[in-house]
Formats: structure tokens, C-alpha cells, sequence
């Protein structure tokens, strides 16, 4: 299995029935493709609305729908639109259940660095500032190197998106959470040793009890 | 009190140097045949705020590779490689705001509120020559508002009052502008009679609306 | 003619074509009844819309529609219904012309009190804090005086309802400007002497060069 | 994950002391079957946030009447008189902010603000107590976010999975409140069929709802 779709499937078994969930653009977006069917997640897109549904077929396609990524998407039974002032006072506001974004650093204080590369890439903050705020529960969902480089990092060298709301690492080796000690592993995949992942990481790795092996 | 018009007589109200806020989220929900009419005469030096600056080829990024913009303020600007060339080269001013801030900057000033104060951005360059206060051990930055000389919109419906209705994802930005800016001219996809839109369904009452052009549906 | 209807006659000039506005309770309501029919004047209701029409009669009550006064009124052709944060944005914005409203007191710095009298009247100040603030035009209509009390002074003694922000008194004795030098008196009612309305004033009024005769 | 529950069932979830935010505006709008359950059950020593204490017969009023509130947070009591008896006895504690700025701190709690920054009530006072920031020469007043354990709010189309409508001016304080409070409960005039509110018209999307109730329509 493609590692990208491993971790998308990890990531899909932390959302619960009712969840509000935001999907950031790339592979986090792949995550709705594997939610479980016993439960209902309602995906908000930042250009405002709620009940996002999958990408549009080609005889699908509404010139008056796309997603924050400005693809053309379907919209669930139930959805709702509204403006963007709406959209950000939901989010920042508490009312979105879970994020899910990508990173170029993350660090051992939760700290995330996904927006700009200085003098190489400025895409700009987009909404993500605003998500890793404003969300209760903050997944990073990525591969765990980038050309073999840490990503995961004792603290994060470039510019950051947001100070200490990492809640949750999710990579095709591990998964790892943010707490007051550290970073703490929790599952590890099933062809990755120990030595494997602690040498794949710069942050110290604390090694917990009741590890298991992570489930897609 | 006729607020449509011609694409014509838009003309006559553009002019070099303006701040416009311009709706749309890349690319939809965007005035296009507005966006048309600032290329056709060739509007220049214009600040531009905005959620991001599109594509080359569609929205907002047209004005930008046209060099036509002096000064962009938005949130994102990744879809469009020439809005980064432009900033490198030192062309173009690019204030990076985060999403949801710049769209409460905008509320703000159209609300008459002198500033909010928003958790986002704490810990990043963001802060940078803001004011932080500190609320019940929360910090938070003060931002201002910002508005323009004219907001350029797009509406899916318009009666010919001038109040909008917005279909789907083509919200976005557009209702908020339209309370943010001295003179607000709305590109209609389909003008309809006053009442058409159901009053408890108008979501840009008539009165923020100066001036309707009709798009082309 | 009733002093008030004289009063509402007067205002009822005041406003130009297309202009929104706001008319509080009480004999300021009763200005729409005297509007031009050659101008369309766009009344906000701070409840949440525009385009309100007259007082419903029995058979036109709506009992999903009341102006901020808690009475069935109508609504016109082009209303829009909205939220009170919508409402209030469109208050405080700028977005509103004029507002028209009674007083207990105003002074000769613009001070307008009028929601309230310690220990006795406590109302509250409901919007109208807001729109005195907001509004482009301030205009505040009533009885020159109070059981024979002036209630235009050199300075308002109950609490403030707002601070410098009236820009003109109608009475039915005559119309008087704010100006930065002071109060001046524009128009003085047909029946009414000089010396009638500086007795009825405490405030010093300065007599326009231009003095005209008030017409409703 | 079905939100439509019994008046009965609301009982469970009232407590004595809580904060609540009740809709409507002079009684239009008001949630009547919710304030009757209250009243049913006694709840006591509530604070309650609202435009106005309605009329001692008709809307929150009815619960100042029954003497189940602590404290009140409003903009206007005048048109009940026994609020205004109950506050000068001391028995009532009545908290008067100005309209515009009571719904914005509404908005702002349930938007994620720490505050924002307003003109109303300068020079007033209102002021008392407040911090004063000047921008660009103008002072403003720091206003606070204030939310609620619980918001009582009334939808004149409801549909199943929670997305509200409101028809003419019932909509006021509702939206906002919706977005404010731990729990928010909302009694309809009507429970349609999800999608039966257009998806681009309705206005409290079903997020912020947690339970249905049916009211009489």
C-alpha cells in the first residue's frame, strides 16, 4: 500500500460520528476517501460551507461549487453555505471537531511550520493559521521525511503557522502524540523498528508503554 | 435611482491608484467581466485586497500579470506563480493576512468596529508590530479594520434594488466586501425583478449595493 | 395642526432621496407618514431589516414581522430581512443616514440624553447608543420643553445616551443646528416670537443672519 | 444522530443557576414553548442574555414574572415593568448594554474573539470600567465576548439534521446565540425534510444545533 494512502487511512480512524472535520489541501484530502461508513463526519471547506461531499465527476461539475483548493466538488444532503466570516467564526470559534493538515516542521512544543519557505516559497497562511487555532484537535498528516531529512524537529527552524496546537503526528511510520513530556509514540508500522523511527526523527521520541502496532 | 449600468459607464469611476477589494475565492465567485473591464482600460498602480490572487489565466491573477497591481493584501498566493516572480523582483507588495483575519478586518470596518482582537497569528511574524492584550490569560493581537475605495462583487442573483443572492461556494468573500468600501458595484450572473429573491433569502441588502452590471449568466 | 404633527412635517423635509433611515419609537415613527411622495426613503428597522412599510392593518398582521417597537408593520417591495449583528454593523458602519429620535435632554455640545432617569425611568438604552453614534445624521425631534422645563440646555444633567453627536434639533417651535460655535437657531415656527423660544431655551441660541420661518 | 427530542426531554438538560440565551426581539421570534417548559419546571436563579425582558405576559418576561432570574443581561427592559420593580426591590440584577454591542459580544464569543473595539457608548456610562484604546486618533471602548451554558433559540423552518431558517424578522438574536452557547436547542415552527431549506439560504447551519423541539407552527 502507497504510504500516502497508509497514513490516510490511519488518520480517517480518529474521526468519531458527528465530527466537524476540515481536510487541508493534498493528502489530508485523501482522508475522506476512508472514513467508515458506520459513522457520519461533516467535512467544512473554508470558503464557506458544510457537508462537502466528494470531487465532481465530470458530469457533476457546478460552476458555482469548488473546494478551498478551487477544485469543483459535490455537497452533501444538508449542506449549508455561508460567507467567509461565517466560515472563520467557525473555526475559530471552536466549532470545528478536528483539523487536518500537512507540515513541512513540527516540533517537540507542538509547534507547526507549514506556510512558507523563506526566499524560496511564499504561498502565503491561506486559512491554516486560523485552523491550528481554532480547531480542538489538530492532526499533522504526513510522510516522516522529507529526502530523508527530519521533519519531525526539536523546534522548528521556519517561520511557524502556530505555537503549541499540535495535537496529533501521523506519519506511515508512527504515531505520535503531543503531550506536556514530549512527543510521545503510540503505534508504530508494522515493517518499521524502533531504531528505524528514532533515527527518522530529530525531536527526542518518548517510547510509550503500551506501544502497538499501528492499524490502517 | 437606477443603479444599473453599462460596463461602459464603470469606467468612468475606475482610476489609477485605487484600493479595491475584489470577491471571489480562486477564481469563483469572482467579477470577471469587471476584472475584464479593469484590463481593457488598463487601470494601473491599483492595492488590491482579496483572498488570493487566483490563476494566471482566471480571476484575480490577471491583473497581476497584466502589472497592473502595486500593492496585493491577502491570504494566499501559491496558485499563481507570477504573484511570487512579481514579489521577488520587487515589483509587487505582497502583505500576506491570515484568511480569517483578513475577512474580519474587512466585517470590521464595514460594521464601524475600530479593531478585534484574534488569537491567530500568536507565536508567528504575523505578531509583528501588532498589539497584543492579554484576556482572562488568553493573548491576543488587536487588528484593524481595512477598507477600500470601491469592492468589486459578484452575485449570483440581483434584483434590480440591488439586493444579492450568492449561490453555493460563490459567497466566499463578496457580502462582506460589499459593507467595506465607499462604492460597491455588483456583477450580476442573472438580474431579476425586485421581490424575486425572497426578502429572508437576500443575504446583501439594497442599500450597500451603488451600482449593477449584468454578467453574462 | 398638532405641535407634534408639526414637528414630524418638518423632519419629513430633512430627507433626500435613497437615504436609509432610522426612526425611533414614539413621534418619530410618526415621520414616515409625511415623506414626499416624490423621493423613496429606505427605513431601517434595527430588529433586522430594510424596507419596512406602514403599521399593519388588522387584516395585513403577520405574526413573523414587527418593527423595533414590537408592532405588526408591513414591509415593501425589496425588503431584506437580516440578524441583529448584521443589523447593528449596518448601524454603527455608516450605513444609515439619519436617525431620528426623541430626547429627554440635548445640549449645546450635541450631548443627546434619553434613555434614562435615575431612580425613577430605567428603560434601557436598546439602540439607541448605537445609531446616535453610527448614523451620518443625527437629528432629534421632541417638544421644545417639558411641562414648561427647557430641555435644551447648556449641559445635559442625566446620563448621556451619547456625546457631541446630535446634529440637529426640530421642535415645534423652530430648528436648530449643532454647529462647532454653538446652537443656531435656522427657523423659527410661524406663531412662535425670538423672544418665545430663548425663553424656552436654557441653552444661549445664536440667531442665524439668515433666519427663516420654519415650514412643515 | 437524530437531534429531534421531546419537550420532556429538555427538562433533563435545564439546571438551576445557568446562563441562557433566549432569542427574540420584543417576543417575535421568541422560542414560547421553551419558556413555557422553564416555567413548568421551575427552573431557578437563572442569567439570562437577551435583546429585552419582552412583556410580563408575552416572551422572557414571563419567566421575570415567575421570578425564576437572577440576573439579566439586556438591552432594554422598558416594556415589562415588573423588571424594572423586581431591579429597584433588589431583587433582580439587571445588566444594561447597548444593543449593537450586546450582539456583537455575542457574535464575538461564538466567533473565537477576544474582544473587539467599539465607538458606542464613549463619553457614557457605559464606559465605567472598561478599558479605552485610540486608533487613528478615535477612542473606542474594549468590548468582551460573553457566551452561555445554553441557547434557547426559535427557527421557523427546521430540518432534520438541524439547519435553520427564520422567516421576516424572527431571525434577530437567534443565529447569533446559536453559535455562543455549550447547548443550543432550538423549537421550530416547522421540522421540514433535510434539503427542503435550500443549501445556499439557510442561515444557522446544522453544526451549531444540538436538539430539535417542535413547536405548535
Amino acid at each position: 500500500m502507497d504510504p500516502r494512502e497508509r497514513i490516510a487511512r490511519r488518520v480517517a480512524k480518529e474521526l468519531k460520528n458527528g465530527d466537524v472535520v476540515n481536510l487541508g489541501i493534498g493528502m489530508p484530502t485523501m482522508v475522506a476517501n476512508f472514513i467508515s461508513e458506520d459513522i457520519e463526519v461533516i467535512l467544512q471547506s473554508e470558503n464557506g460551507f458544510i457537508g462537502m461531499g466528494p470531487i465532481a465527476e465530470k458530469d457533476q461539475i457546478d460552476k458555482d461549487l469548488v473546494n478551498a483548493g478551487g477544485v469543483h466538488v459535490t455537497s452533501k444532503k444538508g449542506a449549508a453555505f455561508f460567507d467567509s466570516a461565517m466560515s472563520f467564526a467557525i473555526i475559530r470559534g471552536g466549532h470545528v471537531d478536528v483539523t487536518v493538515l500537512g507540515a513541512l516542521q513540527v516540533d517537540e512544543n507542538g509547534n507547526l511550520a507549514n506556510w512558507m519557505i523563506p526566499g524560496k516559497l511564499v504561498p502565503g497562511m491561506g486559512g491554516a493559521m486560523d485552523l491550528v487555532v481554532g480547531a480542538k484537535k489538530v492532526i499533522v498528516s504526513m510522510e516522516h521525511t522529507a529526502k530523508g531529512k527530519a521533519k519531525i524537529l526539536k523546534s522548528c527552524n521556519l517561520p511557524l503557522t502556530a505555537k503549541g496546537e499540535v495535537d496529533l503526528i501521523i506519519t506511515e511510520m508512527g504515531v505520535i502524540e503531543v503531550t506536556d513530556g514530549g512527543l510521545l509514540l503510540k503505534e508504530i508500522a508494522p515493517n518499521i523498528s524502533l531504531e528505524d523511527i528514532i533515527n527518522s526523527t530529530e525531536a527526542k521520541l518518548i517510547i510509550s508503554p503500551i506501544l502497538k502496532p499501528m492499524e490502517y | 435611482m437606477d443603479k444599473i449600468i453599462s460596463m461602459e459607464n464603470v469606467t468612468a469611476h475606475l482610476k489609477d491608484g485605487m484600493t479595491l477589494m475584489i470577491g471571489g475565492f480562486l477564481a469563483n465567485g469572482t467579477p470577471d467581466e469587471l476584472i475584464d473591464c479593469l484590463i481593457k482600460n488598463n487601470v494601473k498602480d491599483l492595492t488590491i485586497i482579496c483572498n488570493d490572487t487566483g490563476f494566471p489565466d482566471r480571476g484575480i491573477g490577471r491583473l497581476v500579470v497584466n502589472k497592473q497591481v502595486k500593492k496585493v493584501i491577502t491570504s494566499h498566493i501559491g496558485t499563481n506563480p507570477e504573484t511570487g516572480r512579481q514579489m521577488n523582483e520587487g515589483e509587487l507588495e505582497v502583505l500576506l493576512v491570515p484568511q480569517g483575519t483578513l475577512i474580519e478586518r474587512i466585517r470590521s470596518a464595514g460594521a464601524g468596529l475600530g479593531g478585534f482582537l484574534t488569537p491567530t497569528g500568536i507565536g508567528t511574524v504575523v505578531e509583528e508590530g501588532k498589539e497584543k492584550i492579554v484576556i482572562d490569560g488568553k493573548t491576543y493581537l488587536l487588528e484593524l479594520p481595512i477598507k477600500a475605495d470601491m469592492a468589486l462583487i459578484k452575485g449570483s442573483r440581483v434584483d434590480k434594488k440591488g439586493n444579492v443572492w450568492y449561490n453555493k461556494s460563490t459567497r466566499n468573500f463578496n457580502p462582506i466586501m460589499a459593507t467595506a468600501a465607499d462604492v460597491v458595484i455588483v456583477e450580476a450572473d442573472e438580474i431579476v425583478e425586485v421581490d424575486e429573491i425572497e426578502a429572508s433569502n437576500v443575504v446583501t441588502p439594497s442599500i450597500f449595493v451603488d451600482y449593477i452590471v449584468g454578467g453574462r449568466g
